[in-house]
């Protein structure tokens, strides 16, 4: 298989796309900040799925119309949501308790790094600063299915998708799917397996950025994404 | 679109199993979800354990689940009353178990069991008969007990309102243990009297968020369980 | 001092009374099922007392007139009870929480034994038949104050004021002050203080009728109880 | 008769003491009891222990307190925002103490303290390095950590409406920690948009019952946060 340079793959919005194509109708989930969020906009049309927020609120709608916020109406992240028919508000120990009891289907999060026995990385680089941990210890330790959107690498070219995750954990064997701007990666059996991948992209320059180990799946698919990538 | 709704008590309580924890609402009469109860009746199921905070009444809904021989064992904290005389009787006889549980440690451990957590102590029961066989540990001087989360296959609610999502409001002193039931029980099957529209609940009055219900069935005029055990009535 | 044969002392209503008068304005109080619940009627008046019950209701009314009773509003003792302004309702565990955690200032509760160490038993003769336990330990466990209304001696004349319990206990060291036929004790440092005797009734009576240590408070009274014995 | 209702935000944080550990509502500005934080300033209490889930924004409320150098120690989840200062440059030069709990437990640990239950099992934070100097046990194959309850001396809560009880209803995600923050002090102290008589709140829809609350002021309307750091306000 002749290696070509790699290119960048999927965009932040075609990965976001991608995500949402797994997430079933009815649903019950949690998106984290960043690109997760934007996975509520790509979900197909004729699915209805029931988001879910850290800091109290099921059910909530898409963000307001300029204007239109609601200091007091507003999703984990911080940012205005809105109202729908079924909306709930409750409290934080029973937003965990959804949260922790395994009642939410999927949460998508970030990642610093994913280790090939599902352990996640994502809250601290272990060197110093102010740590910050948030929700993302009880959603991976909770919810039924955690799902990571990120790079393939970090902005130095590192590999993300790695053997064991070198920064603190957030939670050990927590993953089990993970989106990158290559394509697709289960994680299982102590490996990635890669399902799809993005159009343009050669196999070896996956490999090239993954150190952990890594199975292509024999019924390896073309990620589709109708966003312009 | 997401309907939780289900057409009949039977289709409500289809698939429950042999041998099942059944979670099943209500202090007394009040919250009792009777027919469901008796619809579990007809359904079949055997060797089921059953958390509830009492055995029953006379010989409808719980008793009568009890007298049919369905139950293998309750986990209660109170099996008496005055018109309670099918548990007492098997109890005697050595045909049913009974886990005696104090009621505010049975409320802590079904709400535990829908929160995820596995196991916590609490100063109830310590220095007690109850706390036999226990792990006790000393916080701050004092002897605490260590009680382990209860979870459901299934619930059994009675509930006032309900929405397609399944979001719930109770009526009075009849929302007791529903709430934690609802969260406790991977399958949690809820009567109610009123079917409402998508938001036609308060979203600040929501007692019971939809995440926790799995289906909702109309029984817009349940039986009222001291009722039928004044009239000597005896299900089926 | 002569030793007369000793009457009956206070009646139910009388001791009922008498506990009614030590709880303050603005008390959170869960009374038992029997003579406790009485305790409702001979609140003083001017002082406003919310009552608290385990199935989930905080500041209820009396009970209904009849024909008014509703089978869903109803107390531990499954008795009707009324809304007034200010009810609230909420779920078990929540109900639980408020007695587990402190938060409800007396709970006036029957008793089969009470010891001079704090013991109470009130659940279970340890002899068999079905044994329901209810909310009883939790009470004692959790609420600041726990009061008892009892008779001085079983209806055999065995006391039920020891220096241990024989029965099955409900909570160790738990019990504050004991209302009898026979007067007021406090519960303290290992023995019972007689502070009010009932009129009519001998301390040697007293002492004849309670097995645990005794001591009669240097000031002692005699229970004014306007109710009639 | 029972009146919870005191005429000041000077009078609901007196008797706050040097040394108290101060829960405080909110998830960012979100019932963030500003009022009630800004007459705590005001108030001088020193040495305080502050729980809550963020280290506060620009320089009023909660960074404005700290900022204030009253208090000695901040237990939450996430102390970084776009527009902290206060607490991060303290922290950086070893000022302040940080204890970092997920926010999850956070919650628990803060319910637990009001319920009564001094320790739980959590599977949050397993194998993680916030789990280190924490007992592990495994129940059920699965390896939980032992955390512990949280209590205050005084918790400051912004609700949206109350009666004399004390009885409280909030404002959509505004509610947050509010509700098990008033379960978890020995003295709860509520600022409120609207004073109501009692029996105006539905029975069915309060959310903090009147026994969870000892202080309510009006304070019919309260300073939003994030206007007040966009125009660069410090408090005092």
């Amino acid at each position: 298989m002749s290696s070509k340079p790699a290119g960048k793959g999927l965009n932040r919005e075609a990965m976001a796309w991608r995500a949402a194509q797994d997430i079933p109708d009815g649903a019950y989930v949690n998106l984290g900040i960043g690109i997760p969020e934007m996975v509520a906009r790509f979900v197909p049309a004729g699915r209805e799925v029931i988001y879910h927020s850290e800091n109290g609120i099921l059910g909530f709608g898409p963000p307001p119309e300029p204007g239109q916020e609601d200091p007091e109406l507003i999703n984990a992240g911080k940012k205005p949501i809105t109202l729908q028919p079924g909306t709930s508000f409750f409290h934080h120990a029973d937003s965990f308790a959804m949260i922790r009891g395994g009642h939410i289907d999927i949460c998508i999060l970030g990642a610093m790094q994913v280790a090939a026995n599902g352990d996640l990385a994502n809250w601290s680089t272990g060197e110093g600063g102010v740590p910050a941990v948030g929700g993302a210890m009880d959603l991976v330790a909770g919810v039924k299915q955690v799902f990571i959107i990120t790079e393939h690498t970090t902005r130095q070219g590192e590999p993300k998708l790695l053997t064991r995750c070198t920064y603190p954990l957030t939670g050990a064997g927590v993953v089990s799917r993970v989106f990158t701007n290559y394509g697709v990666f289960d994680v299982a059996d102590g490996r990635f397996v890669m399902r799809e991948i993005a159009s343009g992209i050669d196999v070896e320059a996956v490999r090239a950025a993954t150190e952990g180990p890594l199975e292509i799946s024999a019924d390896l698919k073309v990620v589709e994404a109708p966003v312009p990538a | 679109m997401i309907d939780k709704k289900v057409q009949s008590v039977a289709e409500a309580v289809s698939g429950i199993r042999d041998g099942a924890t059944v979670m099943i609402s209500g202090f007394g009469e009040a919250g009792s979800p009777i027919e469901l109860i008796h619809a579990l009746i007809d359904q079949g199921a055997r060797e089921l354990v059953v958390v509830n905070n009492n055995a029953g009444n006379g010989y409808v809904g719980l008793a009568a689940l009890i007298g049919a021989g369905r139950v293998r064992k309750v986990i209660c904290s109170y099996p008496r009353s005055s018109h309670s005389e099918v548990f007492p009787e098997l109890y005697r006889a050595g045909r049913i178990e009974l886990e005696l549980v104090p009621q505010g440690t049975l409320a802590e451990r079904i709400r535990a069991g829908g929160a995820g957590i596995p196991a916590f102590y609490t100063p109830t029961s310590a220095g007690t008969p109850l706390a036999e066989g226990k792990e006790v540990r000393e916080f701050n001087g004092r002897q605490y007990v260590l009680e382990q989360a209860l979870t459901g296959d299934v619930a059994l609610v009675k509930a006032e309102r309900a929405d397609r999502f399944g979001n719930l409001v109770y009526n009075k002193t009849a929302r007791n243990f529903a709430p934690i039931m609802c969260m406790a029980a991977k399958n949690t099957i809820v009567q109610v009297r009123h079917v409402v529209e998508a938001g036609d609940i308060d979203p600040e009055a929501v007692v019971t968020p939809g995440i926790f219900v799995d289906r909702v069935v109309h029984v817009p005029n349940p039986a009222q369980e001291s009722k039928l055990v004044a009239e000597g009535v005896r299900y089926p």
